[in-house]
């Protein structure tokens, strides 16, 4: 450990944190040098983000103490903290998408001149910082209009506004492609030639160990080690994390066929403003395929998804299941001729989540047994097959009486997992199926994939993990703009090949 | 029926011990109601009597009227008014249980109220009132043409837009009448909002008229300030409104008043009672029995009070017929 | 099990109690204050429920406050706020008492008469309420507004058509107007309330109808299923395969048809012709009874009542020299500190459930535990 | 329940990227209503239309509403839901009968100001502090609020002279204020009855002429609170409590502080419109709101959350309000403008190629043509509903592109983001 050689910029000690039920940080113990980059690692739930919310004073903890270049600190608001000189980009973004750019960066500590705001000293500062790091980005666009990878770039200069020297970034790549990963840690370089101090989350063990001084990695609430880079390699980080071997993302023997399950034909989608986000698209999967489709968010794959859920109207295009027409469809009808749906947004539109499990359950198969008997509901049904999915799918929940919102979110998914999947479904689509789930269930989730595969189901598999795209998919396609623009075979593709092609710069080749 | 309905009745030994329900509005509302108040008070100092006063709220039904006029009964009040047309149902009801108190109802006279032995029926000839202040209105007015603002689209006060027509086109059969009524059951507001009676008003007064009858209780209001301010002319309503303290800063454009005695109505009737005298059945306070009159306060029309006299004579004797409705 | 049983129990009860207790409170404090006795009141009060007549008489108000309030929790379960069901149920009954006056229906059986007339309300209510939920599927019109113009525009409606020349008939004598009155035949008869005068409503049934389908329609049936996930997301809702469009009209026109029906226990058991005095904002009682009873059937049921007894034991006030607002007044600290403390009660609930949740997955472990 | 209602059949707003549209825009489509309607005016003769007077009606009518579509401004942008504007004003119309019956009415203002903001205050501690539901807190702030002023009416009210237990004694008027020289000139031009001319001159005449100093206050309030919201520190805070609390509060802001501002602020202007009310009828009366805060409701969500929307939604509901009010003649002419309007849209929808609204926009269109042409008379009874119909016969043909605060009805507490 080399934390003695220079000054502590952070230094937290014996800090716990308990909520009903989980002890989220227990005597947690971290030594941020300054001028360092410092990663902090670990599983879902691990309580990273907690830990980072202390720090940042959104959260209080019930014991431990918080030292900030060496002077003890009591922060009870974010504002205290931010007046130290802390900054936080938090995993979920923290913007308001009806305001501006500038709005959003100068909210809270707003440059005032002439009784109101002063515009014009804020768009200057702005464009100033802007530019400094190379972040490109417009101080009058409204936030709904951005990408995320813009989004993140409006979040960290929002903290560098606020001229913060330690600079918190709670999982900054979970949503970016390799390049921009690139380019984030690029900057994250010049932030530390320049002294800043940077805290890191990321399950990405890879990144860390490429751009962090020193790791620290937490389990269970509790910090286990601290590890430099240069000591382990990404196997070893990742038992530390969970305690056992990673499991890998990857597809045995081949189960295509030739039938055609999906056939989807010329797909064309435009958003209310008029413009067009998915361009006559067409899309052919087979039974026993997976298709996994790789592609910078907002590039069209919502848009596809809904599509072909029905939820979406379509401009044009045509859409067949097993050589049905399936096109004039409702979202109700489609899933009774057999699409199971996995979204991406669990919260959104998979769960009900002040609805208990067994109700969960009905959601989606409002019109098929075991939940329903003509047009009344099957209680009895609905609660048995709850229970079968609860037992199938490990759902760690006392009962299927409690709320869906009182599990964890891997919990959710494995519950929402185990739904599309009765009713032997002839088509799934999974839109990032494992997205914030912890390595268990992850493992679970795909096994439950090539299960079904197995048996002649084809699968629409969207995702971020590219790694996820690569080892369970039989094919790959690269969206841009609304567009398929490359095809791959994931068994000779790298991760990087895939992310150049996702932000245009690749050549893709058809397979 | 039956139970708790058997008790009580007849009227206590002493004084009378008086119970009076309003209509919504109740004590104060410078209007109809109001009227009743005074006519109470009036008794209550002579007759050194006693009395309770209750108060219908917004939006009650007949059961709650019911059950304010069995309280009463109950209670031992005798006699018990009830002021508003509204309570002739429920009174019909009450009154067959209780037939030693004696009732009366202001403003209605309809079958199943009218056959009790108990109940008197104190109505208004509001049309031959409103027919005399309509007769005002049209010599008064100096270019034929008037306004009448009506509070709330009821057949009561359509009877008091009949009253007027007729008596304006008495006099100049070419004028031209301006009739608004500022809400439509069940919304009552068109009583309480003298904004809405100083904007039809206005109307009124930019298209031409000059003089304008507000029936419209506290929206009378607004439609003098408009008068007021376009120096033009109005009419109150029910009370001898120039002499009311709440117009006092617009009564210099308060020409008459169509004065509806309810106060009237009330102390004769407590008095009939206290003087063992209580007739039944429909009393109508018209002119001829003062019931309703137009008010001099403020000398505006004393230049054609002979001319008002000479209808008021021919209403009475019956040359002229008033319509009561449109 | 029984252990949670027990507690929520004692949760639920918690609540209300606690909130009654308070509204009496702050009642008490303000009658103080303005130099009134509370403990006289409130004896006053008491005391007159002890008159069977106040108790049929709250029951009979208690089934129009119940038909509107349940009006009202169709369209909040599902996020709708239909605040039209003032105009909704005043242009049915208006409408459906000139059709039972009408002198056509006169040879018709009883019960086909009334059923008619039930009937009618309902289409009427569904009618217009079905304005107010094909503008916003179809143009995306707020509810919350649409409903506000149309209870004016009923409003208007029902002036017009309450006049001599068209669908009222004038009685000679009378200040009042309204449709032509009912004959026996075209009335419900009302059930006698021992000791009373006033008979209870023979359309209570109706109201318990009401109550128990509302109750099946969220519970037992697939519709309802999908009304609640409606409610509760509609994204979620719209993935699962829930045509939100329809379900917005279907409820609408349910919640208009039950609006229909508030009038109907008055003027087939009380009123027998829809007149100027017809009673009025029942449908803003509506939304307080359903937010009170927290848009549960039997919730709803003890909320209607006590605010119909509120209401009726009002009148004694006014005897003793109290306003008579004090009830109002406690009316809205009720529905307030009610749902105040029902909000606390869900707070400790959640946290003692995710305890649970936590205990029964051994979350909750120390540190020690963690690292060995 | 609760929340902000369902999405559906709401276009979703996406901004179009980067087009302000121009206050030209504006004045120039002002220019043509005004245009259409001094044709209609011609044609039918009927001069209530554009008259100065109804203007002047229309505006004082707009003020209580527009002050209570303010009110549901500040509170729903710092995302309440503020269903309890008709309570506050009624605490308003309180305030001014009690308090300017003996001290006058700028005391009588000043006292329904802040008993309306005493009314937020009790609506911010129930949602923001026990994280009530919006719409039971309102409405049982509606709910009661009646309830008490007819409590303390009956106590203070009872005895005072011209008072009674359902209303105070009067209440003095605040000065009117005229454009000395302008007024005249103005009004002969009027009288002129030239096409367009006349009709301008009727606008800015009863825009100029005997205006009431609190109309002038309410004007004030509204470039204010455009100012105040969208300029400073303060206003940008307060709207990103309604748009993303948990962001607000992630860079150090205190969000209950602003909302308790917002909602106290809410219910300080909904007294202000229901004072305005009581000294504009010279007494506090029961039931003098009238529905006036569920209006002004109405007229924020028209005017899509913006104060000069809220002015627009106030005007047009005032406007056809005074109408019907001054006189018959005027609806019956509405029918034909309504007509006209109706089929200016349809082209529009039909450049748009949206041919259904445009059809059906059509039909309606002719119908009222229609309906105008073959009488001479709106029923009286139906004159009433005229504003009401307007305003849904506008908001169901204009396009809905409702921009909601995104953290509308639902609670916020602190540290449970992210
Ligand atoms: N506000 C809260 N109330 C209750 N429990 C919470 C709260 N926030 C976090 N937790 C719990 O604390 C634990 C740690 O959560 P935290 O978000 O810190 O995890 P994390 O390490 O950031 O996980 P991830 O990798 O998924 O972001 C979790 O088990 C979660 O259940
Ligand atoms: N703000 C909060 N208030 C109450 N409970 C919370 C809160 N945030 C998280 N929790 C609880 O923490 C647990 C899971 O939270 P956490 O966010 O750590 O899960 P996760 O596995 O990371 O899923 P996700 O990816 O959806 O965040 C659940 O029990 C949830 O109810
Ligand atoms: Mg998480
Ligand atoms: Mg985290």
């Amino acid at each position: 450990m080399s934390s003695s050689e220079s000054a502590l910029a952070v230094e937290l000690r014996g800090i716990t944190k308990r909520f009903p039920g989980v002890v989220a940080n227990a005597d947690v113990n971290v030594a941020v040098r300054t001028g360092t980059v410092h990663a902090l690692v670990g599983e879902n739930g691990a309580g990273k983000s907690t830990l980072m919310k202390i720090l940042y004073g959104m959260q209080r903890p019930d014991e431990g103490t918080i030292s900030i270049d060496g002077t003890q600190g009591d922060f009870h608001t974010p504002a205290d903290a931010i007046a130290v000189g802390i900054g936080m980009v938090h995993q979920h973004f923290m913007l308001a998408d009806n305001l501006t750019v500038l709005e959003n960066v100068v909210l809270g500590d707003e440059p005032r001149g002439g009784g109101g705001i002063d515009f014009k000293a804020a768009r200057a500062k702005i464009k100033d910082i802007s530019a400094r790091y190379g972040l490109g980005v417009d101080p009058d666009r409204l936030v709904d209009e951005l990408g995320v990878g813009e989004r993140q770039r409006v979040e960290i200069l929002k903290v560098l506004f606020r001229g913060a020297r330690i600079l918190i970034l709670d999982e900054p790549t979970a949503v970016l492609v390799p390049q921009e990963v690139d380019e984030l840690f690029g900057n994250l370089r010049e932030l530390k030639a320049e002294g800043l101090t940077i805290l890191f989350i990321s399950h990405k063990l890879d990144e860390v160990l490429s751009v962090a001084d020193d790791i620290t990695v937490m389990r269970r609430g509790t910090t286990v080690a601290s590890v430099a880079p240069g000591d382990v390699t990404a196997r070893q980080l990742a038992e530390l994390m969970v305690g056992s071997a990673l499991p890998v993302p990857e597809l045995r023997e081949s189960t295509v066929t030739d039938t055609p399950v999906l056939e989807a034909e010329g797909l064309t989608v435009t958003s209310p403003d008029g413009r067009t986000v998915l361009e006559g698209m067409s899309v052919t999967i087979n039974a026993g395929e997976v298709l996994g489709i790789a592609g910078v968010e907002g590039n069209g794959q919502a848009e596809l998804v809904e599509a072909l859920m029905g939820i979406r109207p379509l401009q044009a295009g045509r859409i067949a299941l097993r050589g049905e027409d399936i096109t004039k469809l409702s979202t109700r009808k489609r899933r009774d001729a057999g699409i199971g749906y996995i979204p991406e947004d669990r919260h959104r539109q998979g769960v009900l989540l002040e609805a208990t499990l067994w109700e969960n359950r009905i959601l989606g198969h409002q019109t098929k047994a075991p939940s329903v008997r003509g047009l009344l509901l099957n209680r009895s049904g609905a609660r048995a097959d709850t229970q079968r999915i609860v037992d199938e799918y490990d759902v760690r929940t006392p009962n299927i009486d409690v709320l869906a919102g009182s599990l964890s979110g891997g919990n959710q998914q494995k519950l929402i997992v185990g739904r599309e999947m009765s009713g032997n479904p002839v088509l799934l689509i999974a839109s990032h199926p494992t997205r914030g789930v912890d390595v268990g269930a992850q493992a679970a989730i795909w096994e439950q994939i090539r299960k079904a595969r197995a048996e002649q189901l084809a699968v629409l598999l969207i995702s971020a993990d590219l790694d996820e795209l690569i080892g369970m998919s039989d094919s790959l396609a690269v969206i841009l703009r609304g567009r398929l623009v490359a095809s791959y075979d994931p068994k000779a593709v790298t991760p990087e090949e895939l992310g150049s092609a996702m932000t245009g710069a690749g050549d893709g080749e058809e397979s | 029926g039956g139970g708790d309905d058997s008790g009580a009745g007849g009227g206590g030994e002493g004084g009378l011990k008086i119970g009076l329900a309003y209509d919504i509005g109740g004590r104060g509302d410078q209007s109809f109601n109001d009227s009743a108040a005074r006519g109470l008070d009036k008794a209550k100092q002579e007759f050194g009597i006693e009395a309770t006063e209750l108060e219908a709220s917004q939006g009650e039904t007949d059961a709650q009227k019911e059950d304010r006029l069995r309280q009463l009964a109950e209670g031992g009040y005798n006699p018990i008014i009830a002021v508003g047309f509204a309570y002739a149902g429920p009174l019909g009801k009450v009154a067959k249980d209780y037939p030693d108190v004696k009732f009366a109802i202001i403003d209605d006279y309809t079958p199943g109220t009218d056959d009790g032995p108990n109940i008197a029926n104190l109505t208004f000839a509001e049309e031959q009132g409103s027919f005399l202040v309509g007769v005002a209105a049209a010599l008064k007015s100096k270019t034929g043409n008037v306004g009448f603002v009506g509070g709330v689209n009821t057949p009561l006060i359509q009877k008091f837009e009949a009253g007027y027509q007729a008596g304006v086109k008495a006099v100049k059969p070419d004028a031209t009448v301006q009739v608004k009524y500022l809400t439509q059951p069940p919304d009552f507001s068109g009583f309480n909002d003298p904004a809405k009676g100083e904007t039809a008003a206005n109307g009124m007064l930019d298209a031409g008229a000059d003089v304008v009858y507000a029936a419209a209780g506290g929206s009378g209001s607004g439609v003098f300030r408009a008068a007021k301010d376009k120096g033009a002319m109005g009419i109150g309503v029910d009370s001898d409104q120039y002499n009311l303290p709440s117009l006092a800063d617009v009564k210099d454009v308060i020409i008459t008043s169509m004065v509806k005695s309810v106060d009237v109505a009330v102390y004769d009737f407590i008095k009939s009672v206290n003087d063992n005298q209580f007739k039944a059945g429909n009393k109508v306070y018209d002119l001829e029995a003062g019931g309703v009159q137009y008010a001099t306060s403020g000398g505006k029309i004393d230049d054609i009070t002979p001319r008002l006299e000479e209808y008021k004579q021919k209403i009475i004797s019956g040359e002229i017929k008033v319509p009561s409705t449109t | 099990m029984g252990r949670i049983s027990l507690r929520s129990v004692g949760l639920g009860l918690a609540a209300p109690v606690g909130a009654l207790v308070f509204a009496l409170l702050v009642c008490g404090v303000i009658l103080s204050i303005t130099g009134h006795q509370p403990f006289d009141v409130a004896e006053d009060m008491i005391g007159s429920l002890e008159r069977p007549r106040t108790v049929a008489n709250s029951l009979n108000s208690a089934t129009t406050y119940y038909l509107s309030a349940v009006a009202v929790a169709i369209g909040f379960k599902m996020r709708l706020f239909n605040i039209g069901v003032d105009g909704q149920y005043r242009l049915a009954a208006m409408l459906a008492a000139a059709l039972a006056g009408a002198s056509f229906m006169e040879s018709l059986p009883s019960v086909l008469r009334i059923l008619m007339t039930i009937l009618a309300a309902m289409l009427v209510g569904a009618i217009w309420s079905g304005i107010a939920g094909f503008l916003k599927v179809t143009r995306g019109v707020s509810e919350v507004i649409s409903t506000i113009m149309l209870n004016a525009i009923a409003t208007a409606l029902v002036a017009f058509l309450l006049n001599p020349d068209r669908l009222a008939v004038t009685v000679a004598g009378s200040n009042n107007i309204g449709t032509a009155p009912i004959t026996e035949g075209g009335q419900v008869p009302g059930i006698p309330y021992s000791g009373s005068s006033s008979d209870v409503f023979g359309l209570i049934v109706l109201a318990a109808v009401v109550g128990v389908a509302y109750w099946f329609m969220l519970n037992r049936t697939r519709f309802g299923f999908d009304l609640k996930a409606t409610g509760e997301s509609e994204s979620a809702a719209v993935a699962s395969g829930v045509n939100v469009k329809k379900m917005v009209l279907a409820s609408m026109l349910l919640s208009g048809a039950v609006a229909g029906l508030v009038g109907m226990p008055q003027l087939l058991g009380a009123s027998h012709s829809y007149s100027l005095d017809f009673p009025a904002g029942l449908g803003f009682t509506g939304i307080a009874i359903a937010l009170l009873g927290r848009n549960h059937p039997i919730g709803m049921a003890f909320a209607a009542f006590l605010w119909g007894a509120l209401d009726q034991t009002s009148n004694v006030l006014d005897l003793s020299g109290v306003p008579k607002e004090i009830v109002v007044i406690m009316q809205g600290v009720i529905v307030l500190s009610v749902v105040i403390a029902y909000e606390l009660v869900r707070r400790y609930k959640l946290r003692l459930e995710q305890r649970d949740v936590g205990r029964a997955l051994g979350t909750t472990k120390t540190p020690e535990e963690v690292q060995a | 329940m609760s929340a902000s209602g369902l999405a559906v059949g709401v276009q979703e707003t996406v901004a179009p990227p980067r087009r302000r549209t121009s206050p030209m825009i504006y004045f120039l489509l002002a220019i043509a209503a005004l245009l259409v309607v001094s044709l209609v005016r011609v044609l039918t003769g009927a001069g209530n239309l554009t008259s100065s007077g109804t203007v002047a009606a229309a505006l004082t009518a707009a003020v209580p509403i527009a002050l209570a579509g303010l009110a549901g401004l500040w509170s729903e942008r710092a995302g309440v839901i503020n269903i309890g504007l008709e309570g506050m004003m009624v605490l308003g119309t309180f305030g001014a009968g009690l308090f300017g019956w003996q001290w006058g009415p700028w005391a009588g203002v000043l006292a329904g100001v802040v008993l309306g903001a005493v009314g937020g205050l009790i609506h911010a501690v129930a949602t923001v502090t026990f994280g009530v539901d919006h719409i039971i807190s309102g409405v049982a702030i509606t709910l009661a609020a009646p309830g008490l002023t007819l409590f303390l009416a009956k106590l203070y009210f009872t005895d005072a002279p011209g008072g009674g237990q359902k209303q105070s004694p009067p209440i003095e008027d605040v000065p009117h204020v005229t454009i000395p020289g302008l007024s005249s000139v103005l009004a002969d031009i009027e009288q002129q009855q030239w096409f367009f001319v006349s009709d301008l001159a009727g606008l800015l005449r009863g825009l100029t002429t005997d205006v009431s100093l609190l109309t002038l206050l309410a004007v004030v309030l509204f470039f204010v609170t455009a100012y105040v919201l969208w300029r400073t520190a303060f206003g940008l805070r307060l709207r990103s409590c309604g748009e993303a609390p948990h962001a607000a509060e992630s860079l150090g802001v205190n969000v209950y502080k602003y909302k308790y501002a917002a909602i106290t602020m809410s219910g300080a202007l909904a007294g202000l419109g229901g004072a305005i009310l009581a000294v504009a009828s010279s007494q506090f009366r029961d039931g003098q709101t009238g529905g006036r805060g569920y209006i002004g409701l109405a007229s924020m969500i028209f005017g899509n959350w913006r104060p000069g929307g809220v002015a627009a939604g106030a005007g047009l509901f005032g406007y056809t309000d005074a109408m019907q009010l001054r006189g018959e003649g005027a609806v019956h002419a509405l029918l034909l403008l309504l007509g006209i309007a109706l089929l200016v849209l349809a082209v529009v929808q039909l450049r748009a190629k949206r041919y259904v609204v445009a059809g059906v926009a059509t039909v309606i269109g002719a119908l009222f043509i229609l309906w105008f042409a073959l009488t001479d008379q709106v029923p009286p009874e139906l004159v009433s509903a005229a504003p009401y119909v307007v305003t849904l016969l506008v908001l169901s043909l204009a396009a809905q592109r409702l921009r909601v605060p995104k953290w509308i009805g639902r609670t916020y507490r602190r540290g449970e983001g992210g």
